[in-house]
């Protein structure tokens, strides 16, 4: 049974008190995109500042729990200024930690040997830095949409951008 | 001045087996009834002897069994039909899937064969999306314009504008206690406004049928919708209540078997009400199970679950004030007689999924979120509480785990 | 030659309760399989489990036993839409009350956003009303124009005119067994020619997938609806498929709580699907109860199921003829890999409600009457026939016993 | 538990077997309804020629089972050149001894004491002559739509001609 110190770990506490890159940039020129948990109303605006294959700003603004709103400052940490296959790189690696069933809520593993999946590839959590302090989400599958949240707008923010 | 409670809780829980469980090595304290309460041996057992002795299509049988869950079936209606004070329980109750389908069913097939565009329905700030979604959708379709009876600063209903609100509206669509704020709303008197005004009012009763006493007379209202799993019942059923008048001039809304009268390659007649309204095989066990809940909330007796919950619901709102203070914000009106044991919570400025976290550790069930009421919660100005409801098996200890478990969060939030 | 039977019947007949009892003093022969089946104590066990340690409302909660509710929920989903060879069990399958509203859905949902005015939808002669009455209701609110594909004198598709039918079709829509006759229609053939033509092809299982291993993908369909109870799940349930790209782009069926993803006083945003199309708390003991009867049909392995079926049905149809010879006529082909355990029977001129209730004292469960198929019956030129349907847990003696009923029916009627 | 021969009386297989006033009336003049069971099927259709308060003729066409037919039978042969006021009568008394519940189909007697309705009046069955052999079918819940089919077709004749 997992205790929640596995849940709430340092990290995670200072960045829901302090978020980093928090706001949001004129837009246009920045590229704006919303995400929704309709499971419990939170909501994050990301703003994307992309050119020459470049994220040079981004900023988050919102509302939501400790684990959404820590994963999004962790996650603006860590992909600021950095070139765009790098943020997609860093994407997969933390959607693959954060284990790829999330859309289902309820996944897999707790439901019998039969209806597990092919196990996930084996994440490299060295790559991730200090997100590696949201691995503990994984044992609380209904936070793990929290977690994801900003993630999945980023994404979609990156998709639209690459597309437009 | 000591009340007294008309509920002996401890043999009330014996009879509900999920009350044994343990919880991260704690006993349960469920504290969610108002999204879908606990269901009592009494109602499981139904259940398994009927399927295990009766289980048979309805309605088309001349076998022993058929004919034995046919008369299950619709004897589960007319003890529903009793249980709301209905006129004409044989025909005026529809089971359904859920209150949202009744509320859908409602909208589409009294609201297409009745309203055109620019007609105004009234609703409420306080909807769950079920009574508000169905009206939006119609909106689109056939353009409605809709108002909304605004509430005060405690989550009560705000009537002084009440008959210029309804004034000219078609229908007006209520929640007859809120499922966020616990308000008991004035039904009769905003009834009364809307017959008036020649409106047609439907009443939300997924919050209030399981919890007060209900008389769809006395109520005032033309349109009855609930839940069979808030009320102790199983899930998979739902009902419509309405006027025997009005379900008789309305069209089918799903169409299948159980609800023709005749079909041809052409075109088909419907049946009479209720089964023109229940298209398919019918949430049979469903209704069996729902009717032994309906039995055992009439054993306990309504008027004592009114009593015994408002008991731990004053109990509790003083006790969270006494020993949490200002840290701890309880949305909604005072104790009282409009005050139902729906209590939206907020700690500091912890989220609600947080507090929810650590609640579970305690092994408290509350529900965080927006409970299906986003413009009640943006009028609230949160995206999220933590609703603790109450059910004729909580007790005093649950809400003291309650506040042990909101103590902790500020050890760990600091 | 003699066929083995991969099914012990007495082994099996174990796990059903409702077999130990007994009708009129005689041990009940239960063969109405198709109207609904019986249940084993599995089902009923887990759904049990489910109420007695893990009730809670889905999707909403964070707390232990909301968070197991909703897993097993989902893992529901996910079970059912490998049953039936979903490509995307997780987004695909929606959980709807029944086979009906499924079927609803389709003509509602997708029917009113991409059919108008004129618009072909091709059915056929032989289908149950859930698939006719939601198209005709479609048709007269929007104008279509309905073909149907008819049936031969041995009860079987004609399809000699089958791309001059569906030619400009939008929408094929048929049952893949035949609830009447028994007939298991060629899906495939069809719905090559349907998608050739442009048309989505929806297939009503009902009747196929209990009994029949099944696979969307080799079948063609694009939509595929199915009940609960009709496979030894429970009632107040029911399943459509659909393929992902086409749920992705439907509108919302009900409106309500867990389908939006935003909602304000002026309007929502939908979820995703399957959510979108989930209006209000879903049936979850029953998704439970489904997903065990999943697991009891695959335990069992549906290719024994249809090698037992067929060896009882070819016994009834050579033991109808031969003992009660041209007294009895059994409507629908002959025994072959086309012929599905539904026999529709007529005894001499005796009417199916007549039959059904001498059958009935001797314990014999058999069901009069149209059997939602109203059209079919005037082609038949009966207005009723009396319906044996078999199930895994029927062997020999079961269909001796009808026949020394109808053998009873003579002396009645005599 | 009732057997087969409560149901099955002779009078009933012998209306079956060779009903009486089968066929239809020109209409106009005759007033012609049509009954449905949709739970089985069955329908029928009755003619009437009512002239001067009185039911001068009647004929029954349609399809259904041993009960609905002979009851069809027995309520012609019954109210074939009776005043009007006589024929609502007999309706009345007819289905009181069908005891009035069979709209719903399951009816309230056998699901428990609570569930009971106030006791139906008693039928004075010497006034039904040959129609007291329906009486069985009370015992067969199901049969009681058969039963009173053709009855609530002739009710809703004489109620359209009385408005008309
Ligand atoms: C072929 C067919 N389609 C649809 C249905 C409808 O199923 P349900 O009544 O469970 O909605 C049935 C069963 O009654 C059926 O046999
Ligand atoms: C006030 C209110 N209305 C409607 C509903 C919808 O009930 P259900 O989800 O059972 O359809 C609920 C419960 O979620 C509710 O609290």
């Amino acid at each position: 049974m997992p205790g929640l110190e596995d849940l709430y770990r340092e990290i995670i506490l200072d960045h829901y008190r302090s978020p980093r890159n928090r706001g949001e940039l004129p837009s246009p020129p920045a590229h704006r995109v919303e995400g929704f948990n309709p499971l419990c109303g939170d909501e994050v605006v990301v703003s994307l500042d992309v050119a020459d294959g470049q994220l040079r700003d981004i900023k988050l603004a919102g509302s939501g729990c400790s684990i959404s709103q820590s994963s999004g400052s962790l996650m603006s940490a860590a992909v600021k200024g950095k070139p765009i296959d790098e943020v997609r790189e860093l994407i997969r690696v933390f959607k693959t930690m954060m284990s790829v069933h999330e859309a289902s809520l309820g996944d897999d593993r707790t439901t019998g040997a039969e209806d597990s999946p092919a196990e996930p590839e084996p994440v490299d959590v060295s790559k991730l830095g200090e997100l590696a302090a949201l691995q503990g989400v994984v044992k609380f599958p209904v936070r793990i949409k929290c977690a994801t949240l900003s993630w999945n707008a980023l994404t979609q923010g990156l998709d639209e951008l690459a597309s437009a | 001045m000591t009340v007294h409670d008309p509920i002996d809780v401890e043999v009330i829980r014996k009879d509900f087996p999920l009350l044994t469980r343990t919880v991260h090595d704690r006993p349960i304290v469920y504290l969610d009834s108002a999204s879908s309460s606990l269901q009592p041996r009494q109602v499981l057992a139904a259940m398994d002897h009927y399927y295990e002795t009766t289980h048979a299509n309805v309605h088309r049988g001349v076998y022993a069994t058929a004919e034995g869950a046919t008369e299950l079936y619709e004897g589960a209606r007319r003890k529903v039909g009793r249980f709301i004070g209905a006129p004409d329980p044989k025909r005026e109750i529809v089971f359904t899937k859920n209150a949202t389908e009744a509320l859908n069913l409602v909208a589409n097939s009294w609201g297409r064969s009745n309203l055109a565009k620019g007609d105004v329905v009234v609703l409420t700030e306080m909807e769950h999306h079920a009574n508000l979604v169905p009206w939006l959708m119609l909106a689109e379709s056939i353009g409605l314009s809709l108002r909304y009876l605004p509430i005060d600063g405690q989550g009560r209903l705000d009537l002084s504008d009440l008959d210029r609100i309804v004034d000219g509206a078609k229908v007006v669509a209520l929640s007859a206690m809120s499922n966020v704020l616990g308000t008991i709303n004035p039904v009769p008197t905003i009834a009364e406004a809307a017959h008036r005004a020649g409106a047609v009012v439907v009443v939300d009763g997924a919050q209030s049928v399981p919890h007060l006493p209900t008389n769809v007379t006395t109520l005032g209202a033309d349109f009855l919708a609930f839940s069979a799993h808030k009320m102790e019942g199983p899930t998979g059923i739902g009902v419509l209540w309405g006027r025997a008048e009005l379900l008789a001039a309305m069209p089918p809304f799903l169409g299948g078997g159980g609800m023709i009268l005749d079909v041809s390659l052409e075109g088909f007649t419907p049946a009479e009400p209720p089964w023109r309204f229940e298209a398919g095989t019918p949430p049979i066990a469903e209704a069996v199970g729902l009717a032994a809940a309906v039995d055992y909330l009439t054993g306990v007796g309504m008027e004592h679950i009114v009593a015994h919950e408002r008991l731990i619901t004053t109990y509790a709102i003083e006790a969270l004030h006494e020993r949490l203070g200002p840290d701890c914000t309880i949305f909604g009106p005072p104790p009282g007689g409009d005050r139902g044991g729906v209590l939206s919570l907020a700690y500091r400025d912890v989220h609600a999924h947080d507090l929810a976290q650590v609640l579970d550790q305690f092994g408290v069930c509350v529900r965080p979120g927006h409970h299906c009421a986003k413009p009640l919660m943006r009028k609230l100005g949160v995206t999220a509480t933590a609703r603790a409801s109450i059910g004729l098996y909580n007790d005093e200890r649950d809400i003291d785990t309650l506040i042990e478990g909101l103590n902790h969060v500020g050890t760990v939030f600091g």
